[in-house]
């Protein structure tokens, strides 16, 4: 195995992995898969200066080889806006949810458990019995 | 002496490498959270401490500079470290005993602090009483 | 002075950390560093009210060097459990020790102590701050190990943090 | 001498890292998982010791050193969430 | 290289649609804590020191060849150069005309006091705009496009709201996706050509070796992609609607500019980079555009969304005109560009007047009752449709007629013809519809309510302005066109394009060139 | 020059009019006389010099990239038509200002009237077939505005969109046709084209040059099947529909025919679809003339069976069918005008148009009785009045017209068109004006004022007048006309009531006769008629327009469902193909670059990536859960920058890691964790192919560009020169903060309006609806009552000024080594959110000293300043300097101005995630500030204080 072929299969998964997620109908999984798909698209860019290992691109008269500085230096770049996307995405469907008491986004009407319409009581009973462990654990 | 030193570095990389890997086997087997949490906090401490020596040792060895980065580097561990274990230990305890009743963990119930009306912080604030502790 | 150093400790400890990071002992960065390590706490002092009374002396140098030896030796205890003691004969404990440090520094400087040395984990403080929980991996005498971390670590702690 | 001792630690780590996956992905509880991740950014930072050492170069120390803050900002990040759910309050 | 000051800052003047509105954008938020008047003061006055530099650039665009800008002195292709030519130039007037426009707009109906930020916001909008029609490098034009983008987002939800909300969600996630997509296309260009400069690119294209060449084109075809999802190509048009339907329609009026951003692109890169790979695949997209996006304004409920169907589908239109990708059909393109451009912002405008003077129904195509300002609105609307739809006597007939009569040439003429005209009675019928229910019908049940702007007059101001800009087009097409022709002419001439910016048709050696100046 | 003014005096009525709208009534009437007058009188001037055969021309360029020029053309017959339009419209802007009451905006409606007659006239007079389309369109939307001028009526606003549409539609088929045309003769210049006639039936593109031009007229002139929207455009203001269907906008059609004629007529093809079209439509309109009721609709219909019957003549494609259609023209302009006038009198004073309620007005109203029934009779073709010549003409030339063989054919079905046409006018005479006085009428009828009859009375007398003297009257004025069509090649233009006994005079004679008896039994025919309820063509086009709309709307609505998936996957799925195009385009051939041995260590990274990524798939749902393993993503990425070379990307992405996930835990609390609704299973198969696709496309990207030699980067120059010319040893950060400088300027902007939007659309967040989710919020999960521990809050102290330190030591030896502003400011961010998660915001706020805004706009000015200050250097923009520099005591150090730009790329980067983060994270506290808000203000720093608990206790510290 190459070191390409670890890289190119990284992004690969990291790419379907995103593209699935991004494909879900609420806005959750959709801020993952545009998560999994900026790392993919990251890696690439990388990767497309070609792989060195252990030649970073500070410069010396003596440097035998180094690696590509320019792709590097576009990854940060591209790091940084998709970091100010990413966080305005996030906040912008909390903000959405909180407005309109629904997170999907797949155009279909929701069955929404929305503290707004209807008794609270009721509503918390009927949040608890949707509600789902966000934790992974498994209730005692 | 090089060779001399040369060892001592790479007995501390052996070392810490081992250490590393004996804290991490830890976590992996040791039967419940709160024990869990001795492996890692302590031997990957001294795991990274022996290849940070190692590190501090071999540069000037070998590169005629002398590294001191390691010692921050050190600092930032000994100081977080601590507050990690701490507030995994603190969730850990907020989610299982929520006041003592953990029946079927392998721990010990958690013992009352002596004091007079006072409890875990976890537990119980001083100060106010959060009106939405969230048990619907 | 107090307001131009707020803590004076915190900007020594700076200073030495400047010129650990810079890995050099040049004068130009040590002037630079003190330049540094004087605003520095300037802007941070509004986060750190109090002013910590911390003795930098010979306690506290003595004291670092106890905890380093301490967890040099522990850890190869720990190593000892975690290889060679099956789960079933693991003894851990909770352990709660009485507090006479009074401030919140040195308490967690303890707290951070017990975590560092192998074996015990600090876990909470009482809600009246008068006792530290403490879990312990494996041991035999809770109240003995209560003591001895009283007696090796608080009581030089009570020193440093006069 | 040295290189051999870098490859049993690289190795090594290697190990413990592939142990906190095990860790993680096994839980059972949450401080359980957020313990591992813990664990394997402190076996990351060896990582890039062990592999500045092999490399023979200081330029990964800030790397190491911000992985040290920055590893413990997410512990306590995750902690606090499952303390209060609102880490900032 | 090294000028003389007043030399220097002439030459400078190429970067000051972009330097301009950053620094009146952060003036207008570090003076934002002050009376609300100074951010609207400082807007409007950079937008309008934009129009007279962008009267500037294109008077000299016009005599010149393209001319390069090495920002930071570091010469083409190694370091990041703007490009000023007829195309750009020509853009840069539009995005500038529009932006005076909807920023006066914006202060005079207290669109800028709905919320945060807006002038600010509306500065560094403008400012992506401009630096996207100027750059000559790829990778600098993805940067514009994300601060053009993130913009976008602020301004498209200003003022918010469920509706507004909830489709800027789909704007943005779609946008984010489109900007991955842009650096999927842009790495693998790079890693195949070894550059980011268009020009560079261009002439490193040309001499790639046939196995490169597949990967090469791979990744210019996901540019163009991306390119035409900013362009809201069909079917990649989806976004728009309900986008441009639901945030304030002076923000949509703006952003009619930013569908051309995409045709711009295109224009830009095909012809130079990629030939004609693209060109089989364009015409049918763009002939689809156009009919869904004329049926979507008869399938309107209301006039924002009727306005935005509009703005699909004369883009559209605008693509088919590209898509001949010869003098002929680029000129057409470029003279209809800025008219429909104009008219869908003057029509967006125009709707926002309609629904704050006619506060009941909102833009909804029902009857209301009368209200003040009717008539001065039923006229604007008549114009916006007239303009829209291309019918004489407004510059939009021009266009049309110059498309229609360069489309001879290709032998999809019938289709482009047919999809053309009968589109353009669809668009007269749905506008008929919706002005004489909207303007003629009345229904003197419900009150007015007292909430709504009581109409005055100056705030119609900006939208005249814009209906002026169209008579001028319109009375000026033979200046106007003369100078879409010589821009066509222009853009199609790539190795000008190259000797200008890279000083040689063949790409420079980056180890050949020695010592930084 | 007269030319010019001719065309462009309406317009600018139109315009005085429109500013004018204060002026009196009788002023507006002048205003609008003006320019009408002038116009005439200067048509006039040209009289001499056009009706001696000359033309008239005025060229000046406006388009010249379409050929299209401002050229005007005057020659027989414009200056005929041109005279129509401006004599009649004379009339109607007198009859106007009478019949218009009071209460409605008869300045406006005479503006409009006059945009509607300088369209005309740029159709009559234009030199440049493009130039007509501009006046042909124009024609269309000034008429949609005169018919639905009374707009309040459903029966307006219909009329004029069905006018509209019909009649738009027609000119955009125009619009093609003109084009064809145009391209055919390679110009389209009128004079030069005319002469082209055998190059444009030759070609092969005639035949559909020719149906498009044909499509524009017979829509324009409300041939069959076009006709029906003509009849509800009389839902105008009387004035409009005399003008409209009388001279003007119907004749308009017919009037490029007739321009045309030299070089499309001749042909069979014009022959069968013009004359068919004609005499189809002569027919059927004057039958359903016949059976209307109201007046209008009579003479609607009567309008289109007469435009039938010039349509027809000139489908003949003969020089005297031609000549015979021209007088018809002017002959039906001067009857029907006056007719219009004369129901819209009828209207005005006996306050209906129904037929079946009025009759015997002719004693009431005697006036408006005779100059009706003798219009009437002209309409019908009755000697000795203007009519009853060009049908005498039409019949003539129907006689001996063969249509596919059958010579009967034609006269047959053309004396029936005139038998019908006589019914309807006798009908008009008789049911209207004759016959007993009726007990009541919705008005008291009488006869109008004197403005209100003069007009019609003029065209009445005129119409006379050209009966009994044709050739003196009419005859210098229609030899030009008919020269210009025919090119001289028609028969002597010699009118006249008596011809001898021609077949036409018979025809004729049956024709009134059949007229007559068809009257006598109308009540019968009616009734038949009413049963038989033949299809209306307006509820046909209404009914096609909803289906349409409706079917539309099915599509639109299907199509724009406002699915984010449809979107997205549309455009994966498109940029995956497009991509898989352009590769099978361009061919591929494997790299031959040396690959890396891929190291132990790297596979197991790898493999935890793979186990990150699954465990993300896996555990979706679970949220906090996606979270953590997100991380181990982050890390392993962030371990094979450093593996591979790329210290600086390890560090950014160290970083923005743990503020995105910061993010997302703050996002995450108060986001719904209601269990997804899961996708059907074929919508998930379709996903997971996307993405493998996707996944296998990018990844095969990679591999291919991974594995092919460099093509001579150009990033070789930015290593050579980084030091020389940049300052720096770290390549990468001379290219962010110098090469490519300004690639970070835009990058720092993004960030800092990304903060700005967020702040927006989050300050609102506590009110309104947003709010009261927020208040009505619970906490998911059990929460401790602690808020700031202790230890925690201790540590953030030390933390805070530590990490500001290596901050400061990153941004300083950025430059050089891996590290800079922006990395700097993401630590001193994180550990101000340290701050703010250990001690809480109100408490950590309240200590702030500078405000993100203020931090966001001075370093993007900084930047900005830094780039724009090399110009006072003579050098461009965002050019960098640096110096080394020696001081004492400090010794050797660099300076470069590239850090001045870094310092503000840092500042951005504080204030913009600080403001993110900063305001998210608090704005539950907001929305609840009445129940917890005061309290988290009086807390300290951490909830155990140990030094303030034994304080409040009474101890005093030791
Ligand atoms: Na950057
Ligand atoms: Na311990």
């Amino acid at each position: 195995m190459s070191m390409e072929f670890l890289i190119a299969t990284a992004i690969g998964a990291l790419t379907w992995a995103g593209i699935y997620l991004s494909l879900r109908g609420r806005t959750f999984p959709v801020v993952l898969g545009v998560t999994m798909l900026s790392y993919a698209i990251n890696l690439f860019l990388f990767a497309i200066g070609r792989l060195k290992v252990g030649a970073p691109p500070i410069f010396s008269e003596d440097a035998a080889t180094y690696t590509d500085p320019l792709p590097q230096a576009l990854v940060l770049t591209a790091i940084v806006i998709s970091f100010g996307m990413s966080a305005l995405v996030v906040v912008l469907s909390l903000r959405t949810f909180l407005e309109t008491g629904t997170d999907q986004v797949d155009g279909e009407p929701d069955p929404a458990i929305d503290p707004l319409d209807g008794d609270r009581e009721e509503w918390i009973a009927r949040r608890n019995a949707h509600r789902i462990d966000m934790l992974g654990e498994t209730r005692p | 002496m090089t060779t001399l030193l040369d060892a001592l570095v790479a007995f501390l990389i052996v070392l810490g490498g081992a250490f590393a890997l004996i804290g991490s086997w830890g976590l992996a087997r040791l039967p419940s959270l709160m024990t869990r949490l001795h492996g890692p906090t302590k031997a990957t401490t001294l795991g990274v401490g022996g290849i940070l020596l190692a590190s501090m040792a071999w540069f000037p060895l070998h590169s005629q500079e002398w590294s001191s980065h390691e010692l921050l580097i050190t600092l930032f561990l000994f100081l977080s470290a601590p507050i990690s274990a701490n507030m995994i230990a603190k969730a850990y305890i907020h989610r299982r005993f929520r006041r003592c009743s953990a029946p079927e963990d392998v721990e010990t119930e958690l013992p009352a602090p002596p004091g007079e009306g006072t409890d875990w912080a976890t537990f119980g604030s001083s100060k106010f009483d959060d009106t939405r502790t969230g048990r619907p | 002075m107090h307001r131009l150093l707020p803590h004076p400790g915190l900007t020594a400890m700076l200073l030495v950390m400047w010129m650990i990071v810079f890995n050099s002992l040049n004068l130009g960065v040590a002037i630079l560093g003190l330049v540094f390590a004087v605003l520095v706490p300037l802007f941070s002092a509004p986060f750190w009210p109090e002013r910590a009374k911390l003795r930098l002396g010979l306690p506290l140098v003595g004291y670092v060097f106890l905890v380093l030896y301490d967890i040099v030796v522990a850890n190869f205890h720990v190593a000892r459990l975690i290889l060679f003691k099956r789960n079933k004969d693991l003894r851990p404990a909770w352990l709660s020790i009485p507090l006479e440090l009074q401030s919140a520094e040195a308490i967690t400087v303890l707290a951070g102590t017990i975590s560092l040395t192998p074996g015990t984990v600090s876990v909470d403080i009482s809600t009246d701050a008068r006792h530290l929980l403490v879990h312990a991996l494996h041991t035999d005498d809770p109240d003995g190990e209560i003591a001895q971390i009283k007696q090796r670590y608080e009581r030089r702690l009570m020193e440093i943090f006069a | 001498m040295i290189d051999i001792a870098l490859k049993i630690a690289l190795a090594c780590v290697a190990l413990a890292m592939l142990l906190n996956l095990w860790s993680l992905l096994k839980g059972p509880t949450a401080p359980d998982r957020i313990l591992a991740l813990d664990t394997m950014v402190i076996n990351a930072i060896a990582f890039i010791m062990l592999f500045g050492i092999f490399a023979d170069t200081t330029v990964f120390f800030e790397a190491a050193l911000l992985m040290a803050m920055v590893g413990f900002v997410s512990t306590v990040a995750y902690t606090k969430f499952l303390l209060r759910g609102d880490i900032v309050e | 290289m090294s000028l003389s000051i007043s030399d220097n800052l002439a030459a400078s003047l190429i970067a000051a649609p972009i330097m301009l509105p950053s620094l009146a954008g952060t003036m207008a938020l570090i003076f934002r804590r002050r009376r609300r008047m100074v951010a609207a003061g400082i807007s409007i006055g950079s937008t309008a020191l934009q129009v007279l530099i962008a009267v500037a650039l294109l008077l000299r665009a016009s005599q010149s060849d393209p001319t390069p800008y090495a920002m930071g002195d570091w010469p083409a292709p190694f370091g990041i150069v703007l490009v000023l030519d007829q195309l750009a130039a020509w853009m840069l007037l539009l995005t500038s005309v529009v932006g005076f426009a909807v920023a006066t707009h914006a202060a005079l109906t207290k669109l800028d006091r709905k919320g945060w930020n807006f002038h600010p916001i509306f500065q560094f909008q403008l400012l992506g705009i401009n630096g996207a029609f100027l750059t000559g490098d790829l990778f600098n034009l993805f940067v514009f496009f994300e601060v053009l983008l993130i913009a976008s987002y602020g301004l498209i939800l200003h003022g918010q709201g469920a509706r507004r909300l909830t489709s800027g969600v789909q704007y943005v996630v779609v946008n984010l996706t489109g900007s991955t997509l842009f650096l999927v296309g842009l790495g693998i260009l790079y890693g195949v050509t070894g550059t980011l400069n268009m020009a560079d690119m261009a002439a490193r294209g040309a001499q790639l070796a046939q196995g490169d060449r597949g990967l090469f084109l791979a990744g210019g075809l996901v540019l163009i992609a991306v390119f035409a999802l900013k362009a809201a190509l069909l079917p990649l048009h989806l976004w728009l609607p309900r986008a441009y339907s639901s945030t304030a329609p002076a923000v949509a009026a703006l952003f009619a500019i930013m569908t051309k951003v995409g045709a711009y692109s295109i224009i830009r890169t095909t012809p130079l980079i990629f030939g004609d790979v693209a060109e089989p695949i364009l015409l049918p997209a763009a002939l689809g555009t156009i009919i869904l996006g004329f049926a979507g304004m008869l399938a309107a409920r209301g006039l924002r969304d009727m306005a935005a169907f509009g703005l699909i589908g004369s883009t559209g239109t605008l693509l088919v005109a590209i898509a001949l990708f010869d003098g002929d059909g680029l000129a057409a393109a470029l003279y209809y560009l800025p008219h429909t451009t104009i008219a869908a912002a003057f029509l967006f405008l125009t709707v926002d007047l309609v629904v704050r003077w006619r506060g009941v129904e909102g833009d909804a195509i029902v009857p209301t009752p009368r209200f003040a300002g009717a008539s001065l609105l039923a006229f604007l609307f008549l114009a916006g449709g007239v303009a829209l739809a291309g019918l004489p006597p407004l510059s939009g007939f021009f266009g049309k007629l110059l498309i229609l009569d360069a489309a001879l040439a290709s032998p999809q003429a019938a289709w482009i013809w047919g999809v053309i005209l009968v589109t353009s009675l669809i668009a007269v019928v749905a506008l008929a519809r919706a002005g004489s229910t909207v303007f003629w019908k009345h229904d003197e049940t419900p009150e007015l309510p007292e909430d709504r702007d009581p109409p005055r007059l100056v705030q119609a101001l900006p939208s005249l302005f814009l209906l002026a800009l169209l008579v001028g087009l319109t009375v000026f097409a033979g200046p106007a066109t003369r100078y879409t022709q010589g821009t066509a002419a222009q853009v199609l001439d790539t190795p000008l394009y190259l000797r200008s910016v890279l000083g040689t048709a063949s790409p420079p050696s980056p180890t050949a060139q020695g010592d930084a100046p | 020059m007269h030319l010019v003014l001719i065309a462009v005096l309406p317009f600018i009525g139109c315009l005085l009019l429109a500013a004018g709208g204060r002026l009196s009534r009788n002023a507006q009437t002048l205003v609008a006389l003006a320019p009408v007058l002038a116009g005439l009188w200067f048509l006039g001037g040209t009289a001499p010099d056009i009706l001696s055969g000359s033309v008239q021309a005025f060229r000046a360029e406006w388009v010249p990239a379409l050929d299209l020029a401002f050229s005007l053309r005057l020659d027989g017959l414009a200056f005929l038509f041109t005279g129509l339009i401006l004599g009649i419209g004379l009339l109607i802007v007198i009859y106007a200002r009478f019949y218009l009451p009071g209460d409605e905006a008869l300045g406006r409606f005479l503006s409009l009237l006059l945009l509607f007659q300088g369209a005309m006239v740029g159709i009559s007079l234009s030199g440049n077939i493009l130039l007509l389309l501009v006046f042909w369109e124009l024609t269309s939307l000034s008429s949609f505005l005169l018919i639905g001028f009374r707009s309040g009526k459903a029966e307006g606003r219909q009329g004029a969109r069905m006018a509209l549409a019909v009649t738009g539609g027609g000119g955009l088929a125009l619009i093609a046709g003109l084009l064809l045309l145009g391209h055919i003769a390679g110009t389209y210049e009128l004079g030069a084209l005319l002469a082209r006639g055998e190059t444009i039936q030759a070609s092969p593109l005639y035949p559909a040059a020719l149906i498009l031009i044909l499509l524009g007229c017979f829509t324009k002139s409300a041939q069959f099947p076009f006709h029906f929207w003509l009849p509800h455009a009389m839902a105008a203001p009387t004035p409009v529909s005399a003008y409209l269907h009388s001279a003007t906008m119907v004749k308009a059609g017919v009037f490029l025919m007739a321009r045309l004629w030299p070089v499309l007529a001749g042909t069979e093809t014009w022959f069968y679809l013009v004359a068919t079209t004609g005499l189809v439509t002569m027919l059927l309109a004057a039958v359903v003339g016949f059976f209307k009721q109201d007046l209008k609709g009579i003479l609607a219909y009567s309008t289109v069976s007469h435009l039938g019957l010039m349509t027809m003549l000139l489908g003949f494609g003969t020089p005297g069918a031609a000549m015979a259609a021209l007088f018809h023209l002017l002959n039906h302009a001067l009857f029907k005008a006056a007719l219009f006038m004369n129901a819209g009198i009828v209207d005005h004073e006996a306050g209906t148009r129904d037929i079946r309620k009025l009759g015997g007005l002719a004693t009431l109203m005697p006036i408006t009785a005779t100059l009706g029934i003798v219009a009437a009779a002209s309409m019908a073709g009755l000697p000795p009045l203007g009519g009853f010549l060009s049908k005498e003409m039409m019949l003539e030339e129907a006689a001996h017209t063969v249509w596919s063989g059958q010579d009967w054919l034609l006269p047959m079905l053309a004396v029936l068109a005139a038998a019908f046409s006589v019914a309807y006018s006798l009908r008009y005479i008789f049911h209207l004006y004759l016959g007993p006085r009726r007990e009541s009428y919705p008005a008291k009828p009488h006869d109008p004022p004197l403005g209100l009859w003069a007009p019609s009375a003029l065209l009445v007398v005129l119409t006379i007048l050209v009966g009994l003297a044709p050739n003196t009257l009419t005859h210098a004025l229609m030899v030009p006309a008919i020269d210009a069509v025919t090119g001289g090649r028609a028969p002597t233009f010699h009118p006249a009531l008596w011809h001898g006994l021609t077949p036409a005079l018979g025809m004729s004679l049956v024709a009134v006769a059949a007229g007559a008896f068809l009257l006598w039994r109308h009540a019968g025919l009616q009734r038949g008629w009413d049963v038989a309820n033949l299809p209306d063509g307006k509820a046909l086009f209404e009914s096609l327009v909803e289906r349409l709309v409706d079917a539309a709307r099915v599509v639109s609505d299907a199509i724009h469902n406002g699915s984010l998936q449809r979107q997205l996957a549309v455009l994966f799925a498109l940029a995956i193909a497009l991509g898989a195009y352009g590769m099978v385009q361009g061919g591929y051939t494997p790299g031959t670059h040396e690959t890396l041995p891929a190291h132990p260590v790297a596979i197991v990274a790898w493999l935890l990536l793979l186990s990150g990524i699954a465990a993300v798939l896996v555990a979706q749902q679970q949220r906090f859960l996606t979270l953590v393993f997100i991380s181990v993503i982050g890390l392993v990425v962030s371990l094979a920058f450093v593996y591979l070379s790329a210290p600086d990307l390890a560090l950014t992405q160290i970083s923005v890691e743990t503020v995105t996930i910061l993010l997302m835990l703050l996002a995450l609390n108060l986001l719904p964790k209601k269990p997804s609704r899961l996708s059907s299973m074929p919508l998930r198969l379709r996903d997971a192919l996307i993405g493998l696709a996707g996944g296998g496309a990018v990844g095969f990207a990679a591999w291919a560009v991974m594995t092919r030699e460099p093509n001579d980067p150009i990033s070789t120059y930015h290593w050579e020169n980084s030091v020389s010319g940049g300052g720096g040893h770290n390549v990468v950060n001379v290219t962010l903060v110098d090469f490519r400088g300004f690639d970070t300027f835009g990058e720092i902007t993004v960030l800092g309006i990304a903060a700005l939007t967020i702040f927006a659309m989050l300050q609102p967040a506590a009110r309104g609806a947003a709010g009261q989710r927020l208040r009505a919020w619970i906490a998911e999960l059990p929460r401790s009552p602690e808020r700031h521990p202790m230890m925690f809050a201790v540590a953030a102290r030390v933390l805070l000024p530590l990490a500001t330190i290596v901050a400061i030591y990153i941004f300083l030896r950025g430059h050089n080594a891996p590290g800079g502003g922006f990395i700097a400011g993401l630590v001193a961010s994180i550990a101000m959110l340290v701050q703010y998660m250990a001690s809480g915001f109100e408490w950590t706020d309240a200590r702030r000293r500078i405000d993100e805004h203020l931090l966001i706009g001075l370093g993007v000015t900084i930047a900005a300043l830094t780039g724009l200050g090399s110009l006072v250097f003579g050098a461009p923009l965002f050019t960098s300097a640096f110096g080394h520099f020696h001081l004492p005591l400090l010794g050797d150090f660099e300076l470069a101005s590239a850090m001045a730009f870094d310092v503000g790329v840092g500042m951005t980067v504080i204030g913009a995630v600080m403001l993110a983060l900063a305001e998210l994270s608090h704005i539950a506290v907001r929305a609840n500030k009445e129940d917890t808000g005061t309290k988290a203000a009086e807390a300290g720093p951490m909830d155990i204080d140990p030094a303030r608990l034994r304080e409040t206790n009474g101890e005093t510290p030791a």
